[in-house]
């Protein structure tokens, strides 16, 4: 079923990319796209975590939510590399993730990273470790906002 | 009339990424150790690439040009915090010790403390 | 103009690069500035209008350049090498090269004109005849894979026997003192 | 047969080539010794059909790749020069072959066995590629094809040694065809074509703002071939790549690689270039002729005080391609005759001589000049062999060295450099004395360590050995495909650019 | 005299012990045999040479195109009286010389005979070679094979002085002939546009006359094998080989193959009228002077009996040497007659220094005293051979004077008349004393017959040359061959004449 | 507008670089090239569109992934000092 | 030299300079690893030799498309292609060799090799 | 919990868009930059960010060594018989002409296969490379 998915995922970005609508071509996808689609499955990359596909319903609301977080995270560190005095406080948290599955902790730990002035650097069972460019962006963290944004995509909450 | 929205919107988006591109790299040089350049260096990596993308995307109109400035899009989106976290990770492991204001990794339990992977 | 001023800039950034290099004497400092040379090496050859070099480039020297020199670094387990004694050879050498470089380049045509011998001869005729003799727009793949498929032959036996000779080189069992591993060599 | 004809040029690269293709299929070294006897033996017939051919009819023979007209595509032009070096190319590999078999058991492990003879051939297809094409990009990447081949080959060899000799010469051959890709480039922005031939004709009608790029251009060609040939003082990767490379390769290489070098440089100087150009109005020759007397002399004096005696071999080899050099400085009909047919004399001794070494080898164990006590009485054929192609590099009158002598001094006294003459004999008389150490060991001394128990090596080794013994004595005598094929290529070369 | 035709004999002297240097290793197992081939082949040899000579004699001049190696430059052969006589010296001299290795290597226990008679015979072959050029380039190639296949027999002893002594060998006569000799072959070739040795000589009016004296000196020097000082020291040098080698060297091929050279040099590339013409032959009349007497003066300081006719064979080359110098026929027919006259007598003397050696082991003069006695033949011949160098009539050495003389009258050098004789009045100096000394004795102790020898060897024993009958037979044969030739010299300089009058 | 941005990435190039020169730690290095790498693809990407040419992203989708398998490379030689290292090896340990 | 000259021919400069300083690394340096980068900086920096010219200043690249009339010269391209591919290839044999010569010497230090094998 | 679940998860998430990313590349090499050698490098790529994350183990279960050194010889063959046919019909080497009915479209065949020859020797050999440098400090 995956497989089936994932060559239909990977046939469609086939065609996004070629652009060369000829019968020849378009053969040449269908095929590579089961080749590549059997190649992951033999991978053993065919899973829950590798191919979420229950996710993708509720990425629709996730992505954007995070899209703004990372947009006013952005400025706030630009505010601050503008800054004559360069206004920093370095802070290392560990911060409590509380999904289910690894692809949840995986979202959770890349929302993280991805929003400007805090970094996941570590990930051991349910706990990340978290490198803030300020204070209070260690302290939003440990408020647990985005854990539960993350926990509400994965579906666990 | 919606064309030329478009138009000024994507410049508009084009200019904002390059600021937040330029501000980044600004970071990259201003910042005092690795940890706090990583942080400007997703500044750029994610809104200022992001804008500019999206800017050259409202340029492109509705054709393939715009599916591929999403593939690269989704290639920062999900490939830039990887990138980032690992180096995080592998410069913690490597003992590059990081410039703190306050180390509140302990704050669950005592025990953790341990376990923590900041030091060798 | 833009043109000209893209590629001045990223020859200058080229240099400072290169200067870089010469001077890091970090192994892991010179692997990196190598693949940051790659890039710009690349995204040069983009502004020269020659974008399947660039991809090449960039696939080379970001790509298998990097793991290979990051295996071998760790292989040979060196990070650092001493500072090296500075010796006039090398200089001399290197200066008589570059004067010669210079000679010959001194006369050439200036950058991007079109009426340079190499734009009246033989290259004409691939812009003309590709799409028609081979089917493929892309006419540095019909020259690359057709007019001088011979040269890309050649090219693959290189590949090929860079390949046979690396597995020659490490496949094999290490003659160390003490070794009782055959090793995985069929 | 017609059919087979009218592939020549094409099939002595592609035969060398498939062959190895398929040799790195296989596992078991037979199957890959086999197919290297296959491939070499044909793609030598391949060239005596070639060399016959066209010296009976005179015409050059072109081959369009790709069927693609010159200048867009890639040319195959075999004429008497490059059929003669591929010939000889073809033929040190043909007869090297049979002895290859237990030499490379000897020294290579059996897994690796069938990978090294795919590089074998990989490198005997890059030399004849460089060899037939008149395409100055395409000897490039075959040049890289049989460089990448040798360097590997190198390494193969036993001592720790081979390894750094491998890399240096890596280091410096990628310099060198770096080099030549650099002058190839200032010939291709000054004339826009990548055919030789056209190249020379264009180069006739450029400009005059472009002499500098052709100077710089023909500059970095010749460094850049020199470093492969191994002109002194460029030859110091040469000695160790040569003594510590397993014999097999050693043999081969020195036979072949720096000869197809020398072959370029002739081709470019003469065939390119044209006398006119380099050889009247520039120094070229002069140079040329110091660096080739320096490399007689000095490195034969290196060759004199060396103990072991592959890399007195190695050095003895850098002072013969001084001589092949002097032939090309002297650009006269006897000079370059002598420096061509002198081309062809080596190889024959040269790689019999290293051959020798790799039969004491394979019995004894060592080639140190002192291990090498006694071994005239336990491998008195082997030793034979080698005192006689010794002769040969000396240049002892009966053997083919001294035609080439013969020619060169000719070709001096011809220039009016008479004072050359005696360069060139007191060269050969230093030889006496490295020949002579080894000669002197082998026979007068008694036998140590292994070499007391030591017997005649094998007949697989020993029959190919005295076969090259004997074109050392033949070709001495007997100069019809030596001598007269080396005038007749040297007079077209004078002839069609004067 | 014999069904084949001279050309057949001429290819058969040069093959017949080229053949028994291919069967001798054959019988490496069966001393008898190996050594009744030797001896065969030798037997033939003088047949042959003699055969040959007869044909000669009577006119003919049989040639041999072997091979053209490349235009220019051909392995060919042609019998000229030169090369004849040189061919007989060097054919009837083998066998002497074989019967005499038979006695001195058996009697020493020498290692490696084969190899021994296996370069003897290429040697032997090369000299015949050698006599029979038809050109500068044959001569060269069987010159250098001459060189080549001594070498293993100069280094026969394998010790380190025999290395060393080889190595000085093997360098000079390679050293000069490659860097002299073929330069000036080369420069011959390249200036005369052929190497045919030509009566008359090639290069007249081809070359001025520096030149030609630049190109005598190549040739002269080049030719090491003549000696000609200061390229003389390997003569000495190689007195480490045993005593039948000695006698190749100094009597049957090598010296006498320089020596030969030099004659059919001077008198078939420059032509003896040509060289008188252009006065280069004043300075080599100068250097042949003064290694003779040099030489001669050196013998007489050596104390070991084959040091010292090693120096008396340098000087004695000189007669050749300044015989060709002089340039006139007599000088020439001098020249030539020394090269059978002194091959005969210098052959005896070593004979005879071997003979000693092996039946007592004694190599110094001063270890003879009184020795004479107890090996009377072996001093008898040795007393002949000595006059005949000397030049006492009526022994065949003093032919050579009395033409050389007659040379240097013709000449108008009435120097050399006075160097001929200081140097005659030398050797007598150098050689009777050996005689003397084992004739008589001039110890102050009183050493007696069979007493203690200074040097505190054993008692030398009785019955000596009958127990080494073989090695004392030779020298005498030799010795009555120095007599008998006296006889015949006329016969020789009639047969030698005719090359340099035309 | 483009003309800006392609200034604006060159002069952030020359800052990115400024970083890879002067280090200190091998990490600043790392991400310095990565920056660069993130870079020379909006570059391709801006160029693009400046020179008419926007088909050649695929250049820049080509940069974007060989970038990431070197600088994971780079990292993953850092974490375990050995690129063929595997996890799974970790987890059989007791 | 006028500055419009050297302007001209600014590409050609830095080409040379790019190529020199790679030569001086190959031969200066007595690391292994960072003389085959110095090498590969010279090959490298050779392929601009041959795309420079190429270039022609309001060309594109040579895929042919109707809109656009002149190309940059396709042919350089394609050398500078097999080039690279050589590049690499020289390269990876080059570090195999270094890890081997790693394992037999135990250092990669020419000097270092040198004074162990007793010899220049 | 199993280490590095970050990169693991992402990298699972994009790994089967390398290789088609790889093949598209291959087949537009006639329309836009890029072609076999490309396509080569990003697929082995693919194989080594594998081999990175999920260890060298897993990717030699994908790709075996032994085959993968099998394919570095046969994507030469490939080459080569591109150029072969037309040897048999008294053309040149590689005169791809005879491969199909017209010139053009045999051209255009040629290519291709030439192209697939050029994929199949890269990727393969870069493969290899990586397997032969990682296995030797593993030893
Ligand atoms: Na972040
Ligand atoms: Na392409």
């Amino acid at each position: 079923m995956r497989l089936l998915s994932l060559g239909t995922l990977l046939f469609a970005f086939w065609l996004a990319l070629s652009g060369h609508y000829t019968a020849f071509l378009i053969g040449m996808g269908v095929a590579s796209s089961l080749l590549c689609a059997l190649a992951a499955w033999r991978l053993k990359v065919l899973d829950a975590e590798g191919h979420p596909t229950h996710l993708l319903g509720r990425a629709v609301t996730y992505y954007p939510w995070l899209g703004w977080e990372i947009v006013k995270s952005a400025w706030a560190v630009t505010k601050i590399i503008l800054h004559p005095r360069l206004p920093i406080s370095p802070t290392m948290t560990v911060v409590v993730a509380g999904q289910r599955t690894t692809a949840g902790i995986a979202t959770y730990g890349n929302s993280i990273t991805l929003t400007p002035g805090t970094i996941t650097t570590d990930v051991r069972s349910h706990r990340l470790t978290v490198h803030a460019l300020v204070r209070e962006g260690a302290l939003d963290l440990e408020g647990g906002g985005m854990d539960a944004r993350v926990r509400k995509f994965e579906g666990s909450a | 009339m919606t064309d030329l929205v478009i138009n000024w919107a994507s410049w508009a988006l084009i200019g904002a990424g390059s600021f937040f591109v330029l501000v980044g790299a600004i970071g990259l040089v201003r910042m005092p150790d690795v940890y706090t350049r990583m942080h400007a260096a997703s500044v750029m990596e994610t809104l200022g690439a992001g804008l500019l993308l999206i800017g050259l995307m409202l340029q492109a109109g509705f054709s393939l040009i715009t599916l591929k400035l999403v593939f690269l899009l989704a290639l920062f989106f999900f490939i830039g915090p990887v990138v980032s976290h690992a180096l995080a990770q592998a410069a913690l492991h490597e003992g590059v010790e990081p410039l703190l204001h306050e180390d509140r990794r302990s704050r669950l339990d005592a025990s953790a403390v341990n376990e923590g992977s900041a030091t060798k | 103009m833009m043109e000209i001023l893209l590629n001045a800039a990223l020859l200058t950034m080229l240099a400072i690069v290169t200067v870089a290099i010469v001077g890091q004497r970090s192994l892991f400092g010179v692997v990196m500035l190598f693949s940051i040379y790659s890039f710009l090496m690349a995204s040069l050859f983009v502004a020269l209008d020659a974008v399947d070099v660039a991809m090449t480039e960039a696939a080379v020297g970001a790509g298998i350049s990097t793991v290979l020199l990051l295996a071998t670094l760790h292989l040979t387990k060196s990070q650092e090498y001493p500072k090296s004694r500075i010796t006039v050879l090398p200089l001399f050498v290197s200066a008589v090269v570059g004067v010669g470089l210079v000679v010959g380049t001194y006369t050439l045509p200036p950058f991007g004109t079109a009426d340079a011998p190499i734009h009246k001869h033989v290259a004409p005729h691939f812009l003309a005849n590709a799409y028609k003799e081979t089917k493929s727009p892309n006419v540095v793949t019909a020259v690359l894979a057709d007019y001088r498929g011979y040269d890309t032959f050649g090219e693959v036996t290189v590949i090929f026997t860079a390949g046979i000779g690396v597995m020659l080189l490490l496949r094999g069992r290490r003659r160390r003192k003490g070794e009782t591993n055959g090793g995985n060599a069929s | 047969m017609k059919a087979i004809e009218l592939h020549l040029p094409i099939l002595l690269v592609l035969v060398p080539l498939l062959t190895a293709i398929l040799s790195a299929f296989c596992r078991r070294g037979t199957a890959g010794w086999a197919l290297a006897v296959i491939g070499t033996w044909c793609a030598a017939a391949v060239a005596w059909w070639l060399l016959i051919k066209v010296t009976a009819t005179g015409q050059p023979i072109s081959y369009l790749l790709g069927g693609w007209q010159i200048p867009i595509g890639i040319e195959y032009r075999v004429d008497g020069l490059n059929a003669f070096v591929a010939a000889l190319v073809t033929s040190v590999g043909a007869v090297l072959m049979p002895y290859a078999r237990r030499s490379v058991a000897h020294e290579i492990d059996e897994h690796a066995q069938a990978w090294f003879y795919s590089m074998y051939l990989l490198c005997l297809a890059g030399l004849l590629g460089m060899t037939v094409t008149a395409d100055a990009f395409n000897v490039f990447v075959f040049m890289e094809i049989s460089s990448l081949a040798t360097y590997v080959l190198i390494a193969m060899g036993r001592h720790r040694r081979a390894l750094l000799a491998a890399y240096q010469y890596l280091i410096v051959g990628t310099i060198g065809a770096t080099f030549y890709v650099i002058g190839v480039g200032f010939l291709y922005l000054v004339t826009g074509s990548l055919n030789l031939y056209d190249i020379a004709a264009r180069l006739g009608t450029a400009p005059p703002e472009f002499y500098r790029p052709i100077l710089a251009g023909l500059g970095f060609l010749t460094i850049g071939i020199c470093l492969k040939l191994a002109l002194f003082p460029l030859h110091l990767w040469l000695p160790n790549a040569y003594a510590y490379a397993p014999t097999v390769a050693t043999a081969f290489l020195a036979g072949t690689a720096t000869k197809v070098a020398v072959y370029l440089l002739i081709r470019i100087f003469f065939s390119i270039f044209g006398v006119a150009f380099t050889l009247k109005s520039l120094p070229v020759p002069e140079i040329l002729l110091i660096f080739s007397i320096a490399a007689m002399v000095l490195t034969s004096l290196s060759a004199a005080f060396e103990t072991n005696a592959k890399r007195m071999l190695a050095y003895s080899s850098v002072a013969q391609v001084g001589y092949i050099t002097l032939g090309i400085a002297l650009a006269n009909q006897s000079g370059l005759t002598g420096g061509i047919v002198h081309l062809f004399n080596h190889a024959a001794i040269k790689a019999a001589l290293f051959m020798s070494l790799g039969a004491v080898l394979y019995r004894t164990g060592a080639v140190d000049i002192a291990s090498m006590a006694g071994v005239g009485r336990r491998m008195p054929l082997t030793m034979a062999a080698f005192v006689v192609a010794g002769l040969g590099i000396i240049g002892v009158p009966g053997t083919a060295g001294f035609i080439s002598k013969w020619y060169l001094a000719f070709g001096s006294l011809e220039k009016g450099y008479w004072p050359l003459v005696f360069v060139i004999l007191a060269s050969s008389l230093i030889a006496v004395v490295y020949i002579g150490r080894v000669v002197e060991a082998a026979y007068f001394r008694e036998p140590v360590g292994p070499t007391v128990n030591a017997r005649e090596a094998p007949l697989s080794m020993l029959i190919p050995l005295l076969f090259l013994t004997a074109a050392t004595i033949w070709f001495g005598i007997d100069t019809r495909w030596s001598a007269e094929v080396a005038s007749g290529i040297a007079s077209t070369l004078l002839g069609g650019l004067k | 005299m014999t069904g084949l035709s001279p050309e057949q004999l001429m290819l058969a002297a040069m093959l017949v012990p080229l053949a028994a240097a291919v069967l001798i290793p054959l019988f490496h197992r069966v001393p008898n045999l190996r050594e009744c081939v030797t001896l065969l082949a030798a037997a033939a040899q003088v047949f042959i040479v003699w055969s040959l000579f007869a044909h000669v004699q009577a006119g003919a001049r049989p040639e041999l195109m072997a091979w053209q190696v490349v235009p220019g430059l051909a392995l060919a052969f042609k019998v000229e009286p030169l090369g004849m006589l040189f061919a007989l010296v060097a054919g009837s001299l083998w066998i002497v010389n074989s019967i005499y290795s038979i006695g001195y290597m058996r009697g020493n226990g020498e290692p490696r005979q084969t190899t021994f008679y296996v370069c003897f015979a290429v040697a032997i072959a090369s000299a015949m070679g050698l006599a029979f050029a038809k050109n500068l380039f044959t001569l060269f190639v069987f010159y250098e094979a001459l060189t080549l296949s001594t070498y293993p027999l100069v280094t026969h002893k394998a010790t380190p002085e025999a290395m060393r002594a080889s190595r000085v060998y093997l360098m000079l006569l390679l050293g000069t002939s490659m860097l002299l000799l073929l330069p000036a072959i080369i420069a011959t070739g390249f200036l005369a546009g052929t190497l045919d040795f030509t009566p008359g000589g090639i290069l007249s009016g081809n070359v001025s006359a520096t030149v030609m004296g630049l190109l005598l000196g190549l040739f002269m020097f080049g030719i090491g094998k003549a000696a000609l000082m200061p390229f003389h020291f390997w003569l000495p040098a190689a007195m480490v080989a045993p005593t039948p080698v000695s006698a190749l060297l100094h009597a049957v091929a090598v010296v006498k193959a320089g020596a030969f050279a030099v004659l059919k040099i001077v008198v078939y590339i420059f032509g003896i009228e040509t060289l008188a013409a252009s006065g280069a032959n004043w300075w080599l009349m100068v250097a042949a002077s003064t290694t003779l007497l040099l030489a001669s003066a050196i013998a007489m300081t050596k104390d070991n009996l084959k040091a010292r006719l090693a120096y008396s064979t340098v000087s004695q080359l000189s007669y050749v040497v300044l015989g060709a110098s002089l340039a006139v026929s007599a000088g020439i027919v001098g020249g030539a007659m020394q090269i059978a006259m002194h091959a005969l007598g210098k052959i005896t003397l070593f004979f005879c220094a071997g003979a000693i050696y092996v039946a007592t082991h004694k190599t110094e003069i001063s270890e003879m005293e009184g020795l004479g006695r107890k090996m009377p033949l072996t001093f008898c011949a040795f007393l002949v051979g000595a006059l005949s160098i000397i030049g006492l009539p009526p022994l065949g050495g003093s032919w050579v004077k009395w033409w050389l003389m007659l040379g240097a009258f013709d000449a108008g050098q009435i120097a050399v008349v006075f160097v001929l004789m200081a140097s005659s009045l030398l050797s007598i100096l150098y050689l009777l004393p050996v005689f003397l000394r084992g004739m008589f004795t001039f110890s102050p102790r009183p050493a007696s017959v069979g007493a203690a020898a200074p040097h505190g060897d054993h008692p030398v024993p009785d019955g000596l040359e009958r127990k080494y009958w073989l090695v004392v037979l030779a020298p005498c044969i030799t010795a009555a061959g120095c007599i008998v030739v006296f006889a015949y010299a006329d016969r020789i300089a009639a047969f030698i004449a005719p090359i340099v009058t035309r | 507008m483009l003309v800006a941005a392609t200034l604006a990435i060159l002069l952030a190039l020359l800052l990115a670089i400024v970083r890879a020169i002067r280090g200190p730690t091998v990490f600043d290095r790392v991400l310095a090239g990565n920056s660069v790498g993130t870079l020379a693809i909006l570059l391709l990407a801006v160029v693009g569109f400046l020179n008419g040419r926007p088909e050649w992203l695929d250049i820049g989708l080509t940069y974007g992934l060989l970038n990431i398998i070197g600088t994971l490379a780079v990292l993953k030689f850092f974490r375990h000092g050995d690129l063929a290292y595997d996890p799974s090896e970790e987890e059989t340990r007791p | 030299m006028t500055i419009r000259d050297f302007i001209e021919h600014y590409n050609y400069f830095i080409t040379i300079f790019l190529m020199v300083a790679g030569l001086f690394i190959v031969i200066a340096r007595g690391n292994m690893i960072k003389k085959l980068i110095g090498l590969s900086l010279f090959q490298t920096s050779v392929y601009l030799l041959y795309i420079t010219p190429a270039k022609i200043v309001g060309g594109t690249a040579p895929i042919l498309d109707p809109v656009y009339k002149v190309y940059s010269n396709p042919l350089p391209h394609v050398l500078i292609l097999t080039a690279i591919v050589v590049g690499v290839a020289v390269r990876a044999l080059g570090l195999a060799l270094v890890v081997r010569i790693h394992e037999a010497y135990g250092t990669i230090e020419e000097d270092e090799i040198f004074s162990k094998d007793g010899e220049p | 919990m199993r280490f590095d679940l970050i990169p693991r998860v992402i990298v699972k998430l994009i790994l089967p868009f390398i290789p088609l990313f790889a093949l598209y590349v291959q087949f537009h090499g006639e329309y836009g930059p890029g072609g076999g050698f490309q396509a080569g490098v990003i697929s082995a790529g693919m194989l080594i960010l594998y081999a990175i994350v999920f260890g060298i183990d897993a990717a030699k279960r994908f790709a075996p060594q032994s085959v993968v050194e099998r394919l570095v010889p046969l994507g030469v063959l490939i080459y080569a018989s591109a150029g072969l046919p037309a040897m048999f019909q008294g053309r040149s080497f590689l005169d791809y002409g005879v491969l199909a009915a017209t010139p053009a479209n045999g051209h255009a065949w040629g290519i291709l296969i030439v192209e697939i020859g050029v994929l199949v020797t890269v990727c393969s050999t870069m493969i290899a490379m990586f397997y032969a440098f990682t296995e030797r400090g593993r030893e």
